[in-house]
């Protein structure tokens, strides 16, 4: 790289202004067009800015994706994309996948020609996400899948998913899973759209009927798919708490659509009142907070000071910051903000998704305990068992 | 948390047939159909309501009403609890409140008769706008007064057909009951967080009314109806987050996480504990200050609005930390969460939001202080 | 009792005014003038009010003493001896003590002639009250005591101490322990005061080396100990949590001394700031919501709603709203409240004690979460173990 | 937690010598002597100091001072967070903030020539008034200006030879050091809740003082040294609750109760993942705001009031959450957590609350959106 930061910036500036247009207040993200923009920045050598050359990227590094994300503030870009798709399944192809399934996936995927979801979560399975009731059956060619998954986000419009699946049942739990890449629109598959308290569509429940599968579908190992897991919910860790490398285009979305608390502030004629100048600047403190942070862990988790686990900090403070900023908001509406309700109340009902999705807080906090201070693991009554003997629950 | 203010045993049998009722007649599935429909309120259903006497208690006996206990208010507080538990809809808060106006000694004579056995036979629908955000003049008209301005963020302002003002003319306050159906009444029903509680702008451009109370009559009226609102809400509140609360610890109980139930967990048992300590207490200064509002207690005043602002704030946390409790499901339309929290939302931001009220608790303090 | 509760404020009231002086922003409390007042309000039938006739008591109702305490507020009284002699030891000794017991140790308590204190905590116990470490072992004529105790309120000061010690060491932890009636001053026993940060030199550290006890000291059954420390420690969280129906005279001692948050509002000139009064309505709204919750939550113990561990809900309260107002006090103080330093700053620096004293908030949350709600006992590693096996830690 | 900036061999042999040096001459041992003996300052001991070299990072070389890496304000940081770490005593913060504003490219020229070196030398105590605490008037009188009128609450105010503070002729703005050994100055010691960090109200009667600065060459160096000082008091503040956390973490795992370590109790290991993420995002945020300074960024101030807030706020929570996991001894003299506690609360509380830190952020947050 001969290009430096500075040049990069003024290079990508020209480009978006020249082939970008400007971020306008938009209703619902239209996915086709989100794959289109894709294609564009794919086109102009502005995607999967983080990635490899060899995979479809530019293999730069994560301060120019910062700096062309700030150049991108203003313009429409295909935010969507990038959870799960660019910031999570993407880097867990490259840190587990076989170089054909990178080859084949990864190039696609950068250039908005191939979405991807998750299918982790199972209705009976909470935090316990090693608890996977979903099984896959080796058969003649292949394997076939049975069972339900929930909370995949964008199941709707992706193309792919990743699904752990338990392949054996008499060992203890983390050993018997294995991890698959399947293609959603075929028979079996049926995905069910979740309506949301804060008016979003985003996640699905998927039921799985004797989905059949390739050999070829095993990503990383067969009963190996909790170390895949694992790779996948650290990069997962990052995204939700705003510190992945690999996102390419920030925030604009909800900002603009819904407004910030400046805006409350002063559409509702309090920019003078002391009061509403203190809530406002007690969530525009946490973000500042949360910024500073996570450059800091980012910079620390590169520098091999901090164990990769140190990510749960700022999924933990990342909820924080956003839901201080959400009661912010509810206090600041006032009684117009309830009974004529703008999206404060809206954001307001659907406050814990942000401490629930993405792995809850609780279980940050079990990680960074256990993890990162080292104080000894919670005692679980599955631990050793194999799973076909481990309690599920009156209910299950 | 059952209630357990079952004071006499017509209260309790009172308080059982209302239970039976709501669960069979008004359950939450009954709710969500209504939503899907846009309806408010339905009639035919208040009607059906109003005979199991959800209306008469703060109306005295001369008029059709009575108290089981001889405490009307504190039945009340049990019956609108229960009210809250099961999330049942409809206009008993505002309509009971505007009846305790209605009745109080200082209003007009000749008022109650005129409207109360409507009212409480549910033939009528009144409401109450509240004063910081109305803005209305009165003057003398043909039969009765005539009122311009504003009423803003009425309760049930689109389907009322009284709704209860404070206005005033050149000389004096006055209170007044407007007709929403004569002419000159503008309503533009708002978007409510709840749909099962709607609201509505109302602009008045010489609509008619009838004078309840005028002059230094008014305050005492007007002070009176705010304490019962308040109270009827805090009270319906802490029914509803006792709710939420029983509902979290059946699932604690019930949800297996690494093979042992989440009750099991010594993270969670503690926020339990909190939430419970919360719950209680809660609902021990929203049935303190009921008490103090039927006593007329020196302190009601103060004692309402420290009910109004701990509740207002308390009732959210506990509800949201229930629903993180609850974990992704809560946050579905699906869960019953949304529809307390919903209705809690409402409550604390109407008719006094918590800040408001510690304001009111400051000049009390600090004045009472002064004075003393 | 034909005299009603009316009749009796005003016979109180008479009789305050009569006989006791008003009370005055005096600095420390005066012990040899707190037993006198006692003997007193002893000798005019206001003392122990709630305990019964035969045991030098009055017999009355909480309710009665609640009246007295409104009329006594103005007046000097000595509030000190309710911790823990009135409110503590003596129900506990009504509780748990034999007849002898009872005439002998009772009416001198509600005299004034005989305060007590509790040798309960020890060095290297924390929350594990159970987990005693000081010996009581068999003589030909009764005990002979070893060991140390701490986080005594007011031993120096006080005549008598209940005193828990392991009597056999080869049962499980609660098993083996005797609860013994002691005379402080005598051989063996060393008291040393505790310098504690908000100033206050109310606790003790004592050690015990070769303490001679008759056999009669011992108060409920040898090796049933933890039943009476149980009575002791359900007092103590109705004491500390302000709903006692044993508590002669309330508040004065502090609040008159250190003032209140209204008068630092008005003291300070923030009598129209809109954000002090918001700080102040704060604190005085938990306040309220506190008296409102012990009234509740007594009235309902009494009526059998909730069982005895619900005091527990009054003792964590009782924490949030002392810690709110403060937290309130230190905010309102501003600049100078540090910098030259008032009352705030003091009770800021000693303000989690407020949640250790009487039991930590950790247990009282463990007590509603175990006993109230009935949710699963935390495992304990020295469940059914005898105690000489426990681990006691690499520091002891 | 470990400073961890150690980004040159030389800055890394220096915080090694700091830290050494402090455990030894330092200790919560010796400190708790000064306190008995009620001393604020120890002369000999701030001379020993000095000539580790202290106070010379933010002077320029030709002046006799020098940084160590080129980044003189993060490398005073990591040395006052090692400082914060070990509770060490002394007016470092303060004076080196004075510092930074005597050399300001605005000041006087010949100003820093005639003190610097004595300041660095610890010959000298220069300390600062907090301008809202400060009501000076000063006219020209024989030899300097005569100054007259108070400060308030200067830290080692009954120390310093040299006040900085910003005061007024009747046209213009001024910034001068005035001499507190000469006539007209009398300094009351005021209780500070820190016995080491000691602070005095001064009332000057015709003093005497050199100019440091004019007009509008005033505001500029005025915001530098606050903007140092905000960084220093956050970097120490951060250094002290690191260390209250991890005395409370190792006691965690050597404190057993019920038979097993407290660390393995899960309501407690949630604690103290919330503490980690606090203390973490309290140094991320200070160490963002001193990067700003030392770079002149455009959102240097923005940055500097978000982690005063911040750091302010949470620090104390951090301590005191702390104290509640450390139980009882916690609470006594001989722990040193109190230690820590007092510093925290001093930085909390001066030089600009949490609360009036926040009305600058919003000040900086609704002019900027309004120009944009």
């Amino acid at each position: 790289m001969s290009e430096n930061l500075e040049q990069f910036r003024l290079r990508a500036r020209e480009w978006l202004a020249a082939n970008l247009p400007k971020a306008s207040t938009e209703g619902e993200f239209d996915w086709d067009r989100g794959r289109q923009l894709q294609r564009q920045l794919y086109e102009g050598g502005f995607a999967g800015l983080c990635y490899p050359r060899e995979y479809g990227g530019q293999g730069l590094t994560p301060q120019h994706q910062r700096v062309f994300n700030e150049e991108a503030l203003d313009y429409e870009m295909p935010v969507r994309l990038n959870f799960p798709t660019l910031t999570i399944c993407g880097p867990t192809l490259l840190d587990t996948g076989s170089e054909e399934q990178k080859k084949e996936f990864l190039p696609a995927a950068i250039a908005g020609e191939l979405l991807f979801c998750q299918f982790l979560s199972e209705p009976s399975g909470g935090s316990d996400l090693a608890g996977v009731l979903t099984r896959a059956e080796r058969t003649a060619d292949g394997w076939l899948l049975n069972g339900a998954k929930t909370w995949s986000s964008s199941a709707d419009t992706a193309d792919w998913a990743m699904v752990l699946a338990r392949t054996d049942w008499d060992v203890p739990k983390h050993q018997g899973l294995t991890m698959f890449l399947m293609r959603i629109r075929q028979p079996g598959v049926q995905v069910n759209p979740i309506q949301m308290l804060n008016g979003s569509h985003e996640f699905c429940e998927e039921f799985f009927d004797d989905v059949r599968l390739p050999s070829s579908a095993v990503l990383g190992e067969v009963n190996g798919g909790w170390a895949v897991a694992t790779r996948l919910l650290y990069h997962e860790r990052a995204a939700v708490g705003g510190a992945s490398p690999f996102v390419s285009g920030v925030r604009q979305g909800q900002m603009t659509r819904d407004g910030t608390l400046t805006d409350l502030v002063r559409e509702s004629g309090q920019a003078d009142s002391e009061r509403a100048r203190d809530l406002l600047a007690r969530s525009e403190v946490l973000h500042l907070v949360h910024s500073a942070l996570a450059e800091d862990l980012t910079q620390r988790l590169v520098d091999g000071e901090l164990p990769d686990a140190a990510m749960s900090y700022i999924r933990l403070f990342h909820a924080e910051a956003q839901q201080a900023e959400i009661d912010c908001g509810l206090e600041l509406a006032g009684p117009a903000g309830v009974t004529d309700s703008g999206s404060w109340a809206l954001r307001y009902l659907g406050r814990q998704g942000l401490s629930l999705g993405g792995g809850s807080t609780e279980m940050a906090r079990n990680v960074i305990a256990e993890r990162v201070l080292g104080m000894p693991r919670e005692a679980s009554a599955d631990k050793g068992v194999p799973f076909r003997q481990v309690r599920q629950g009156p209910t299950s | 948390m059952a209630s357990a203010t079952a004071r006499s045993t017509e209260l309790r049998m009172f308080l059982d047939t209302t239970r039976k009722f709501a669960e069979a007649q008004a359950s939450t599935t009954q709710l969500r159909t209504w939503w899907r429909e846009g309806q408010g309120l339905d009639r035919p259903w208040w009607r059906q309501v109003t005979e199991l006497g959800w209306t008469s208690l703060l109306v005295p006996e001369e008029h059709g009403g009575g108290s089981l206990t001889g405490e009307a208010l504190l039945d009340l507080f049990a019956l609108t609890e229960i009210l809250g538990e099961l999330a049942v809809p409809g206009p008993t808060n505002v309509l009971n409140s505007v009846l305790a106006a209605l009745v109080h000694p200082k209003a007009q004579p000749g008022v109650d008769v005129r409207w109360l056995s409507e009212l409480m036979a549910g033939e009528r629908v009144a409401t109450w706008a509240h004063p910081p955000a109305t803005s209305l003049s009165a003057q003398p008209g043909r039969d009765g007064l005539l009122l311009n301005g504003t009423a803003l963020a009425v309760e049930f302002g689109a389907h009322a057909d009284l709704v209860l003002v404070r206005a005033a003319t050149q000389e004096r306050p006055v209170l007044v009951l407007i007709d929403t159906h004569a002419p000159g009444v503008t309503v533009r029903p708002t978007q409510s967080i709840d749909p099962a509680r709607p609201f509505a702008d109302l602009a008045v451009n010489d609509g008619r009314g009838t004078l309840v109370a005028q002059g230094p009559d008014v305050e005492p009226i007007v002070a009176r109806l705010q304490q019962v609102l308040n109270v009827l809400q805090v009270a319906e509140t802490v029914g509803g987050s006792g709710r939420v609360l029983d509902l979290a610890t059946q699932w604690a109980f019930e949800r297996y996480s690494f093979g042992r139930p989440l009750a099991s967990y010594q993270a969670l048992k503690h926020r339990y504990a909190d939430l419970a300590t919360h719950q209680h207490a809660a609902r021990a200064i929203a049935l303190r200050a009921a008490r103090a509002v039927q006593d007329t207690e020196a302190d009601a005043a103060l004692l309402v609005s420290a009910a109004k602002s701990y509740v207002g704030e308390v009732s959210l946390e506990i509800m949201q930390d229930c629903a993180q409790l609850l974990g992704g499901l809560s946050q579905t339309m699906e869960h019953d969460l949304h529809l307390y929290l919903r209705r809690a939302m409402l409550a604390r931001q109407t008719y006094g939001t918590p800040y408001e009220h510690r304001q009111v608790v400051a000049s009390l303090l600090l004045d009472r202080e002064a004075a003393a």
